[in-house]
């Protein structure tokens, strides 16, 4: 009898959360307070909520409630420097129970966040080897680098344009000055700007980004100028479609069709478009030379065009084109930090494997 | 005979868009019955729902645009014929302000089906008694936690205009306790923050039905269990649409409802079929006019 | 003057952008969010400018000399300024109109209208031309020329099969090997394929910021 | 047969059919309807600007911050912004290169460590096989054919020696590796690509003809 009626009152009365603790949230701006408890024991209940109160004052104002799987809850509205406790109360259905609060804790903001320091090491070895072997460069103008083999296409294709007396389109992507693929491009570019002024080729440059053009325009001007054409270098030649993605590959096809170019460079960043601009000119007959470090668009460009630079060789590209001792130093560079990574992984795989190093947590 | 080899490898490509047009068409409008098999992720998503215990609601989070209406709106029918199939109550609601619309279609729709083959009052689905509609609300993660607390707190009046806390339905439906799972239809990443906020916090079952691209990036979750199911694309709506038939066929419900998934999945696989034929004739092409020539 | 200004924005914004990544304080943080959302977002806004007065000039030179076709680039130069005109002065939220009316009785010109009747459409079905593309491109380049053209045909092949119904018919575990190769072979390769465009891009932002990198000055 | 009688269903109708005439080929129906389309994509992109960038982000807080610094700082940026004008006029167009600067270094040095932390050091960790996943056959079969891929792949592009010794059967394998993933990329988005077109006939045959409910 007795024993059930006190079963009844266990029962009845939610047992607390325990344990509930609070400190300022490490490695952020500031203005964050965690609260920690540890789980109530009851399965009634549905979750905690959370009340707050400053040092100064008598009131707790609730915050929040929480989920009755969390064991923590993110105060994201407290104010460096000042004392705060907090206190969590268990809530099921019908009934609420209170832990007793937290310490005192203080928001603060810091200066260096701690999680980032495999991505601070990680950017300073890699930019020194780069910037070492661009240093090299500049004493040493017989850095190695194979061929590229879509490259040695660009002179047969200009030519080809030239004999046909067709015009070359080169589209520099769909993608803004900031994307690297876009500079690289910009500077492939300027190097098939020269040639076609050479050999009086008409050149078409749409683009889809305003800063590009005006880039590319600057670009294919000074290409003119360097080749001693600046009489052929026209207002017409770079010009700007529209930021809409489909509506400038509406344009850019309608231009294949009917400029019917005998060479298109479509070289940069390219998104779904690439396949519509790629089809509609292999339909044309035109010789197609791609490239691009989109990885989820190479696939199309590789099955619809004739030569395409796949991811890294892009960038390589520019450099082999321009044969610039700065841009052949950072490929070189670039050779040395991709053994980097090869090295890494091979030998934290060891580590792991043989010595049962927990190699990921240094990472 | 060479020549028409030499010509079917140069064939003009708009051969190949005049087959892909008809063999999509075509079985949009003559749709021919392709019994689709059911993949593990969508059968025990279907086995959840179908043995979900009885005083336990369906969720379904409309987490899409009209844009992709295509591929996500056959899922939401068929979790909605299923739901009402088997007698549980339904509470629906939009992450996206542009799916209220589709919601309120969905619902219209099947409710007028099964109220045209009611016979009884029990029979008929009921706004408010049988599901209930709370429309949408901003900022999602006030949603995705408010509701495991009090889903009336959130959504003080539904789609309609009604007083939430007045209606029947949610007396029994009050937080995610009573749900038994919820499914998030969606075109974008919302199915991952209904696991990092719904179901991390109050531990409440969760499905997915996204497009065929977003599949390859949930499947890891599906295999963690994390989702206790998922359809992926026109393919997983059909798929279920198949499981559903033949559930409701057991209970006499053969009515022949409309299968959208399974309609578009004639078109899909017959365009499939369309290009792996293309391939295979242009490789026998390829080989027998280079053996000719060598 | 003329390059070396430039330059040095470019390197106090370039460093101001990476260290903002590892220091959490509020001070970095409130610069930071400024940079992006007035300074960035402003002056992109500006940006336009230079697009439609090259747009505009494009079509207007055409117009000029009667080059081929010239007569397409009026509806250009008309739908830009017609839509230009309803969208700057009818609003861009049908609740909230502008000083232009934008509807005729019931007919709605409004740039809500013009977008989901006209511009999603537009899109819409270029990108379905995408369907067409992708059987011719499959027809003429998926031959088994050499080796590596076979494992691309073989990969494509699997997976288009996998998807339908017919796949698991002919071979019952097919669907799961197709997942197989987009989770292992396709993830490694693709993977690999980052590192080394990760690399040039922090190659790439290196010289552009230390000013070795200088063909976004253009000449001059 | 049910045909719409809204003129924009009409209209959105007969702009889908212009598209779709260019797989015909080249035509005047596609080409008004490729310039019109580029009309207005600038018309929108100028509304775009305007109403959801400049109003709120300038105009707005110009007009009403309260705090004098602030409005001095958003005024800066927009002749900064302005300089961009200045490409119209020869003898100082140098200055759109003061714009340009802004906008690519602030880019690219934030590029720089996060390419490293998310691209690179993120990447390595899901590559190293670690004990726990030996645990299973298949899955450590799987974590060492993706660790011998991702090698394979990266020799591929080593640009400094010719593809010859080692390096030779190395990059070999590395092409493998990338056809086989472009083959499978490529087979995996015609289901997709395919419901783009499933859509857009349903709109033809169902919302404009009524030939399909």
């Amino acid at each position: 009898m007795l024993s059930s009626v006190f079963s009844f009152l266990l029962a009845a009365v939610l047992s607390p959360p325990a344990g509930v603790s609070a400190g300022d949230v490490p490695n952020d701006g500031g203005g964050n307070i965690e609260v920690t408890w540890a789980r109530s024991t009851d399965t009634t209940v549905i979750g905690y909520r959370v009340l707050r109160q400053t040092q100064s004052s008598e009131q707790w104002e609730t915050l929040g409630f929480v989920g009755r799987r969390s064991l923590k809850y993110d105060d994201d509205g407290a104010r460096n420097g000042v004392q705060y406790r907090y206190k969590v109360i268990a809530e099921s259905n019908a009934e609420t129970a209170e832990a007793p609060p937290s310490g005192y804790a203080v928001a603060s903001s810091q200066w260096f966040d701690t999680n980032t320091l495999p991505a601070l090491i990680g950017t300073a070895l890699l930019s020194f080897i780069l910037l070492h072997f661009i240093n090299r460069a500049r004493k040493d103008k017989n850095l190695f680098i194979r061929r590229i083999a879509g490259l040695d296409a660009v002179d047969e294709a200009l030519g080809r344009a030239t004999e046909m007396g067709r015009p070359t389109l080169y589209v520099p992507g769909t993608s803004s000055i900031a994307d690297v693929a876009t500079i690289a491009s910009l500077n492939i570019l300027g190097e098939v700007a020269k040639k076609t002024a050479k050999f009086g080729t008409p050149l078409i440059v749409p683009n889809t980004d305003p800063v590009v053009y005006t880039v590319a325009r600057e670009v294919v001007k000074e290409s003119y100028t360097t080749a001693g054409r600046p009489d052929a270098f026209t207002q017409d030649i770079v010009f700007f479609v529209t930021d809409q993605q489909f509506a400038f590959a509406a344009a850019v096809d309608g231009i294949m069709t009917r400029e019917k170019p005998a060479t298109n460079f479509l070289i940069g960043m390219f998104y779904a478009e690439a396949l519509i601009l790629a089809e509609t000119g292999s339909g044309t007959g035109a010789v197609q030379i791609a490239g691009t470090d989109a990885v989820s668009q190479l696939p199309f460009f590789i099955t619809a065009c004739d030569y395409t630079l796949i991811g890294e060789e892009l960038y390589a590209a520019s450099a082999y084109l321009s044969r610039e001792p700065l841009l052949l130093g950072g490929i070189k560079g670039q050779d040395y930090s991709k053994a980097l990574i090869v090295g890494v992984i091979v030998l934290g795989t060891l580590l792991a494997l043989l010595a049962g190093l927990p190699v990921l947590k240094y990472l | 005979m060479m020549n028409f080899w030499t010509k079917l490898q140069a064939l003009d490509r708009r051969w190949i868009y005049l087959v892909v047009w008809l063999v999509v068409m075509v079985p949009l409008i003559f749709p021919f019955k392709i019994r689709p098999v059911a993949t593990p992720p969508v059968q025990s998503l279907f086995n959840y729902i179908d043995t979900m215990p009885e005083n336990k609601a369906l969720i379904i989070s409309i987490d899409y645009a009209p844009a992709s209406q295509a591929e996500l709106q056959p899922m939401l029918i068929a979790l909605l014929r299923h739901a009402f199939a088997v007698h549980r109550k339904v509470g629906v609601l939009s992450i996206e302000v542009q799916g209220l619309g589709i919601g309120e279609d969905a619902l219209r729709q099947v409710a007028a089906e099964f109220n045209s083959h009611a016979r009884t009052n029990a029979d008929s689905v009921l706004n408010g008694r049988d599901y209930v509609y709370w429309g949408w609300t901003t900022p999602y993660i006030t949603v995705m936690l408010g509701m495991g607390q009090r889903i009336a707190r959130v959504f003080p009046v539904d789609y309609y205009g009604q007083k939430t806390e007045s209606l029947p339905i949610m007396k029994h439906l009050k937080n995610y306790d009573d749900a038994g799972i919820l499914v998030s239809v969606a075109a974008s990443a919302y199915p991952l923050s209904w696991i990092n906020l719904a179901q991390t916090q109050f531990g409440i079952h969760l499905g997915c039905g996204c497009t065929a691209v977003s599949a390859a990036d949930y499947y890891p979750y599906v295999n963690s269990g994390q989702f206790s199911g998922m359809l992926s694309g026109m393919k997983g709506a059909a798929e279920y649409e198949e499981l559903l038939e033949r559930r409701m066929a057991q209970t006499g419900m053969d009515w022949g409802l409309r299968r959208k998934g399974t309609e578009a999945m004639s078109s899909q696989a017959a365009a499939h079929l369309a290009i792996i034929a293309f391939i295979i004739i242009g490789n026998i092409a390829f080989f027998i006019t280079r053996r000719r020539k060598s | 003057m003329r390059r070396r200004i430039p330059l040095i924005l470019v390197l106090v914004t370039g460093i101001f952008g990476a260290v903002a990544f590892f220091i959490p304080h509020h001070s970095i943080q409130a610069a930071d969010e400024s940079m992006r959302n007035d300074v960035q977002r402003i002056i992109a806004a500006f940006s336009l400018v230079l697009g439609v007065g090259s747009i505009l000039a494009h079509h207007f030179t055409k117009i000029q000399r009667r080059t081929a076709n010239w007569q397409y680039s009026w509806v250009t130069v008309v739908t830009l300024f017609v839509s230009a005109v309803i969208g700057l002065f009818g609003g861009i939220d049908p609740a909230r109109p502008g000083i232009l009316p934008t509807h005729i009785g019931s007919f709605s010109f409004h740039m809500q209208t013009l977008y989901m009747n006209m511009m999603v459409p537009l899109a819409a079905t270029m990108f379905s031309l995408l369907a067409f593309f992708m059987a011719s491109a499959a027809y003429r380049a998926f031959r088994a020329r050499n080796f590596s053209a076979t494992l691309l045909l073989a990969a494509a092949f699997v997976l288009m099969l996998g998807a339908v119904p017919l796949g698991r018919m002919i071979f019952h575990p097919l669907p799961s090997f197709a997942e197989w190769i987009l989770a292992v072979p396709n993830t490694a390769a693709k993977r690999g394929i980052n590192f080394g465009i990760q690399l040039g891009i922090l190659a790439t932002s290196l010289k552009i910021l230390l000013g070795i990198e200088r063909g976004w000055l253009g000449g001059g | 047969m049910n045909i719409s009688t809204d003129p924009w269903v009409w209209i959105a109708a007969i702009l889908t059919l212009a598209i779709f005439s260019f797989l015909y080929r080249e035509n005047p129906f596609y080409r008004i309807a490729e310039h019109l389309y580029v009309g207005l994509g600038n018309g929108y992109a100028i509304t775009f600007y305007w109403h959801r960038i400049l109003v709120p982000s300038l105009i707005d807080p110009v007009g009403h911050n309260p705090s004098i610094v602030m409005k001095v700082w958003l005024i800066a940026i927009a002749i900064i912004g302005a300089l961009y004008f200045t490409r119209f006029i020869p003898r100082i167009s140098w200055l759109v290169r003061i714009p340009i600067a802004i906008a690519l270094g602030y880019y690219s040095g934030a590029t720089i460590p996060r390419a490293v932390d998310a691209e690179i050091i993120k990447q390595l960790r899901a590559t190293i096989i670690t004990r726990g996943q030996l645990a299973h056959w298949d899955a450590a079969l799987w974590a060492i054919i993706i660790l011998v891929g991702v090698i394979v792949t990266i020799s591929y592009f080593f640009f400094s020696a010719e593809r010859k010794g080692a390096l030779k059967p190395l990059s070999y394998a590395g092409i493998i590796f990338i056809m086989v993933g472009f083959g499978a990329s490529f087979g995996y988005t015609v289901m997709a690509r395919i419901s783009l077109f499933i859509g857009r006939l349903q709109f033809l045959l169902g919302d404009w003809l009524g030939i399909i409910k």
